[in-house]
């Protein structure tokens, strides 16, 4: 391990093992093995210095440091809840991470099966018939959503519709997947925080093929009308989309029950943390969609003894077979991240994970009523039901009261000039005596 | 062993309605929740014995043709885990200066390692990187007034192309192949067009070949008003040697799973970042991240972006851990990366009887099983504890063995590999056929699995 | 599959003289050296397949007799992991507050779990424990004016108890155990005398018996000037139910990596905090951690302390582990666990058919093979996918098996236990003879082992 | 997981299960097993809260954080080299890490190969024939010896010989070894640094059953008459006990080259890094002394098949087989760090190693120079070759700077009240310019 900066430190050739290779391919040198016309040779000047393992991490960690220690009230779509140190252990074990797309089902059992189990936890907290192993994020799985509808639905059609209050970066990934498919994007208003039901059926119409919605929404709240926005969309045979989490599932209204054809989500909640936005798109639908759906799944089989056995299955939808006419271009998603969301609800249980789904309202609930009290502040704003997050009306500005939370430590998301949006887990709960606190001072 | 499923150990039923202080009027809840419920020790045995029946590459070659499963280094893991590392992308920008330090550096790196003028972070797989690659060339082409709809496709490419492009909207004009396994310049001529957006290519392509005319067909492209695209799947074989944007490509994305060694998951997550040529440069997705005059960074929207490919960042911890890699490698270690990856390709070819049509090839080969089955030489190869190549695949070779050992392997496990490949396609029919048998499971029934999907646990439910 | 050694995979010597620039001169430094010279990608395979050929608690039941084999949480490793652990024995204490405060507190809660008045947490080991125990004892009687060379042990007692005894300059006396399988009253009170230094106990007794005279024997020791060991080995069963310090012993000593969870790494590293009534405080090793009067911690020097028993503070990241521990737990759960463990005992032994002489027992209890050699039939158990029992011990039992599930069982893994303990012990002759079948490695020659000692790679340079 | 409080985490019993079992037994409740009289019944109540996971992990980080972040510059035995990520990766595997002494051979042949293969690593750089698993530390390894001595000599005797220079904590575990096995210990005096051999010379009798040195010394400097040593207590049929560790090992004398009979360190100073002090004991020693080594050894034999297997053997030494005769009562050792220790050095190979090795004497030797060129300091006291660490003059008070380098980011030893010790590794080399920057404000 001496080698910094001369060769690679995980190729393993010693100069004469490099030298027999040589001498049995008929070389002189590995150069002689790049058929690269000379015109087009580089000449290996990246101009990047190598470092050893130990000053690798060391300037990382100095590098990172960089980023302030903050006690983040941030939610929006990108969770923290807290990993068990058990869910860390297992998933960083060689096998799980270094393992590649299961090709070759025999000697990829394991991660077949956890797959399997992934998704079988995502049917149950859907209630719908299937889950994919994993989209990119929720962001592409909303827009892989929509190309789907362009697919299933028996009649043309060109509209999506998506409530006015969905994460501006999320419409904008969908919009890429719209111009791809030829769809257009129209806009439902909302009213007080949640989809303003009337407008909505103003809106729709035939040319809608799909309605999204989310439950919570972007600010928290807790959608009401659930069902009459899925009936309205099966009356004009849209699907209805929506958008949720793995926590949130475990106890709001299961997407089945009101009408929900996709699922799409951030299922990285659970198992992953905080990622700068890094997590992995959760993809559940109907069985009549079975064909049509985009993503890898995962089947039990038989083997040649006889034996259950797991494999992916139904490739032919995707790329690799199908090529241009594939359901979705998706090869490498997060199937590591998937795994990990498995082993984090497997370590939650049904009675662990409903508990802090419930925490999710309680803690919201318990906090907005505090900073209530809290002289210039207000909350919630919306008069709905809330999970982990709500919006806080202030009297000052409110960038001026997130810069000055930041100085105090503590990271919040100012919504405009005169709102702010706080949300707590249980990663973050042990803070809010402290938030409060400096709440105010600075409110 | 025979490992059950987390359900079939322990299930327990809940419903959100039945306890005293429920948080939530019942109208607004699910009824019941039926999960497994087990303890952790229960787990870890559980996912211990899982990860055990999980080939990875620590448990030996993993010689996937395009796949790049080279080492990946507990290193990469241990710098991802800084718990500074763990931001929530709605913090402002001053707040997390380390974060957009590393994205900028990375950026520039890989600026350096593809010849490229600007990259973005944010496509999070390689599929993804084509299509923003194809957005990007989508929207200069919308810019520039030109009204083109056709992507140049050869027929050895990557599945993912196709898919890509079909995604972003455009035709896909498939390239037939030349006999001598690359681009066919009298097809490409006859391609090309008022119509071209771009050719999509990687090279070295799946045959491990470089091509060789590559200045030709980017000024053909090029005169025809169509852009370059590169695949960098194939990256790993020529670092330090030639560079895409050398060559005359517009675009490229790199995968960090492959080349720059981010652990591939069992699946994902990996990152295809894009880089791209200055005059691309206005059209990369937004955010993007770069130097302030002060050494400060900052996100800004370029002037004419495509808009964006991932809700948030792209996979950060993915970007993080290349990033770790590429500091570690250097000049020098990645140079030579790519010339103990070509070695080690040409080496085990040299070891093997198979016929390999084409040559000469770089990081990976084609070999041809001939008058077997290629599945079934891959299913006999699991026997003797290494994992097999890509099979059936390109198809330009017939029965095809697609292999890439990456610069990771030793001459002993290359010899252990070429010792799998010979016993493997020597052996009987019968010994074929009822391969494999040291495995955890038997072969698979695959035509079952399709034919009658159980998808889920749920599927057990019945009488099995 | 069996693998090579890591220098049958690629050796390398080095010769300290040999380079221009040698910062020594050659009459300083050796001659050469030759040692495994393999990258890092290798060293992870041969690892990675090491630790796949090593049963550990993760990989299924191990119900080893006064072992403790319960589940190691990787909450205690990731607590152990905290960069600000790792601080130097030299530090002067003001700089390492937080190390003092988790010793402090730890102490502390070892106090009351074991009701003793001062714990040390010096000694690394178990035996490292008993000895220390041992060496206050001795300069307690010494102080006194007493000289008492004798330590009694009864004869089903651990070995170390006999072995640390000797290193501590005692002589034994063994006292036979009672029909009952408990201390024989007579028989000690035949053995106190004007010698007795201490008497050694583990309670509840290796047979799993609680020694419900506890109180008369201790009177008995008491009143003849000994004082009473005890043995922490069995404290699982115990938590929450009774304390030595209540039962009237002197000095104890804790395993941490028995009772609280803390890995036993393949045999160690472990932890053996003693503790002690008020009259030994004085007497424990130095430096001793407490708190100061204004919140702070300070080391100090017992006024008639034995001295060291460890080069510095001990097993340092083991006790921090078993702080993490005893504090995930608390009371509930401390004694919880030792509920757990005493009904899986009892179940499991209900659910076998073996003869299981001495009872009632708590956490662990030692059955008889019968006809049966017990060590057959635990290497027979090997191959129905679970540990055997400790075997032919103690000696009280005829072809013992001495099992203690610990609480991390469920019903259903003991289930599968009885399974193997039935299937194992009804086995015939043969099957017993060539068990296991299904392990890494057959039933291993001990013999050869011990006559031809072969201690490292080199005894293969030659032929083999 | 919602037990926080109510049972342990770690028991998986539901309520229905542990109701079947203790009617499977045939009692109302677990109480009902305990034998344990009324009269010493305790009521479980020892006064420690619960914590749930994440509040067990915060609690523990803000208790750690209260030791102050200091780049250390001690050692004096206990020793700081930067561990490679794989090594903490592999060692963390499960089965390693929660496996058992390896009683069961037949399922444990990983972890014994691992012993046998560190066994084999440390007779290579002693030279000597046999090294057993493990001690508890060096000091216990020390103690160990001295008995040993006791065992293997022909003629009676009680004298062990020390060095003035040996760390009085290492000093006092061996008297009390040495008060057990009826030793006393006499003191070698030391000159410049190392041993006198001169006095040695006029100390050493009959009585002396074994001679100690270290190599390096505590101070650092390197040992010039180890044969000389060797020699002598060969000619008094005493035992020589070298002390050293596996970084210095690969570059100085070799032991068995200068006589050594035994061989004691701290092996876990590769492998384990900064651990307050927690390490391992290395012990190797000579083929004769075989059946009166103490501790574990592998062997490697053959299983029922005929293909090699290792096996911990010569038990007979033990305490679990010959109790109050045994060795040595050591049972728990410190296989795991040896695991570590082995993953290391493997890691290293022979040309890191060396490397390693040749950077302790050459950064030892640089940064006194530098610090002797700042008025007030005067190094390396001793007119020594160094090995990591060397002896500082001060013109004032040691106490006082070493108290002004903790204010600003480093811990050195203050030796006495005018001399620090300043001991410098690849875990810290990249902080002596701010080192010396700081000493020279300070000093």
């Amino acid at each position: 391990m001496t080698d910094t900066g001369r060769g690679s430190p995980y190729a393993p050739h010693t100069a004469a093992e490099t030298r027999s290779m040589l001498d049995a391919v008929g070389v002189d040198d590995e150069e002689a093995l790049f058929d690269v016309p000379n015109s087009i040779r580089f000449d290996g000047q990246f101009g990047i210095d190598a470092r050893s393992e130990s000053a690798t991490r060391r300037e990382a960690r100095r590098t990172l440091a960089r980023n302030d220690d903050l006690v983040s009230f941030l939610g929006r779509g990108h969770y923290a809840h807290e990993i068990p140190s058990v869910v860390a252990d297992l998933a960083s074990r060689s096998e799980f991470l270094t393992s590649y797309t299961q090709y070759q089902p025999e000697v990829a059992q394991g991660f077949l099966q956890a797959l399997f189990e992934y998704q079988s936890m995502l049917v149950e907290l859907t209630g719908l018939e299937i889950a994919n192993c994993s989209m990119h994020d929720r962001a592409t799985a909303l827009g892989e959503a929509a190309t789907l509808a362009t697919r299933v639905r028996e009649t043309a059609g060109s509209t999506v519709l998506v409530p006015d209050l969905v994460r501006e970066e999320q419409r904008a990934v969908l919009e890429n997947y719209a111009r791809g498919g030829d769809l257009s994007i129209a806009t439902v208003p909302t009213d007080d925080g949640t989809v303003d039901i009337d407008a909505l059926e103003g809106i729709i119409d035939e040319e809608v093929v799909m309605v999204y919605a989310e439950n919570p929404t972007v600010r928290g709240t807790i959608e009401e009308g659930l069902e009459t926005i899925g009936d309205l969309a099966a009356a004009h045979d849209a699907l209805f989309c929506l958008g949720s989490d793995p926590v949130a599932l475990a106890l709001l209204e299961e997407p089945a029950s009101v009408g929900a054809d996709v699922v799409v989500g951030d299922a990285g909640t659970l198992g992953l943390g905080q990622a700068y936005g890094m997590g992995h798109g959760l993809f559940a639908t109907r069985e009549d969609f079975l064909r049509q759906v985009p993503g890898r799944l995962v089947g039990a089989s038989t083997d040649q003894s006889g034996r259950r056995a797991y494999t992916l299955t139904l490739q032919t939808r995707e790329q690799h077979i199908r090529r241009e006419r594939a359901t979705s271009n998706i090869c490498t998603n997060q199937a590591w991240v998937a795994l990990r969301t498995a082993m984090h609800v497997a370590w939650l249980g049904p009675d662990g994970l409903l508990e802090l789904a419930e925490d999710c309202v309680r803690n919201a609930r318990e906090l907005a009523a505090r900073v209530d009290e809290i002289d210039g502040l207000h909350a919630p704003v919306h008069d709905r039901h809330h999970f982990r997050e709500f919006v806080v009306a202030t009297d000052q500005p409110a960038d001026a009261i997130r810069d000055r939370l930041a100085k105090e430590g503590f990271a919040v998301h100012a919504v405009d000039e005169h709102r702010l949006q706080l949300c707590v887990t249980d990663a973050n709960e042990h803070a809010t005596d402290r938030l409060v606190a400096a709440l105010r001072e600075v409110a | 062993a025979y490992e059950p499923l987390l359900v079939e150990k322990r299930e327990a039923a809940v419903s959100p309605g039945d306890s005293e202080d429920a948080p939530l009027p019942d109208d607004l809840t699910r009824d019941s929740l039926s999960l497994p419920a087990l303890a952790e020790p229960e787990l870890a045995r559980h996912y211990t014995r899982l990860s055990q029946e999980t080939y990875g590459v620590t448990s030996g070659p993993f010689p996937l043709g395009s796949c790049t499963m080279k080492y990946n280094p507990p290193l990469l893991e241990d710098v991802a885990a800084d718990p500074s590392a763990a931001v929530h992308p709605d913090r402002p920008v001053e707040t997390i200066q380390g974060t957009l330090e590393v994205m900028a550096t990375l950026q520039d790196w890989l600026g350096r390692i593809g010849g490229m003028d600007a990259v973005t972070l944010q496509p999070p797989a390689g599929a993804a990187g084509e299509y923003t690659g194809l957005l990007i060339a989508k929207a200069y082409h919308e810019d520039h007034g030109n009204d083109r709809d056709e992507v140049i496709i050869p027929d050895s490419a990557h599945g993912t192309n196709f898919a890509s492009a079909a995604m972003a909207g455009f035709d896909v004009v498939e390239l037939p192949s030349a006999e001598d396994g690359r681009v066919d310049m009298d097809a490409l001529e006859a391609a090309v067009g008022d119509s071209t957006a771009a050719l999509m290519l990687t090279n070295p392509n799946t045959l491990g070949l470089f091509e060789r005319d590559i200045e030709a067909i980017a000024e053909i492209v090029h005169d025809a008003g169509g852009l370059l695209y590169y695949d960098g799947a194939n990256l790993n074989a020529l670092l330090g040697r030639a560079r895409p944007g050398d060559m005359g490509f517009d675009v490229m994305h790199y995968n960090v799973h492959k080349t720059f060694a981010t652990p591939h998951g069992g699946g994902g997550p990996g990152a295809g970042p894009v880089g791209v040529v200055s005059d691309l440069a206005p059209y990369l997705p937004e955010p993007h991240v770069r130097e302030t005059a002060d050494s400060d960074y900052e996100l800004y929207e370029p002037e004419r972006t495509v808009g964006k490919v991932h809700g948030f960042h792209g996979n950060w911890l993915v970007l993080l851990k290349a990033y770790a890699y590429i500091r570690r490698l250097g000049d020098a270690g990645l140079s030579d990366a790519s010339a103990k990856a070509v070695l080690n390709a040409n080496y085990l070819a040299e070891q093997i009887d198979l016929e390999i049509p084409y040559g000469p090839f770089h990081h990976e080969f084609v070999a041809s099983a001939g008058d077997r089955d290629a599945i079934d030489v891959a299913k006999h190869m699991l026997d003797f504890g290494v994992h097999p190549p890509t099979t059936k695949w390109p198809e330009l070779v017939s029965e095809a063995l697609m292999t890439e050992p990456t610069e990771v392997e030793s001459k002993e496990t290359l010899d252990q590999l070429a010792a799998a490949f010979e016993a493997a396609s020597a052996a009987d029919a019968a010994d074929l056929d009822d391969a494999p048998r040291r495995t955890t499971a038997r072969r698979i029934d695959q035509v079952e699995a399709a034919r009658n999907p159980r998808l889920s646990w749920h599927a057990f439910d019945g009488p099995e």
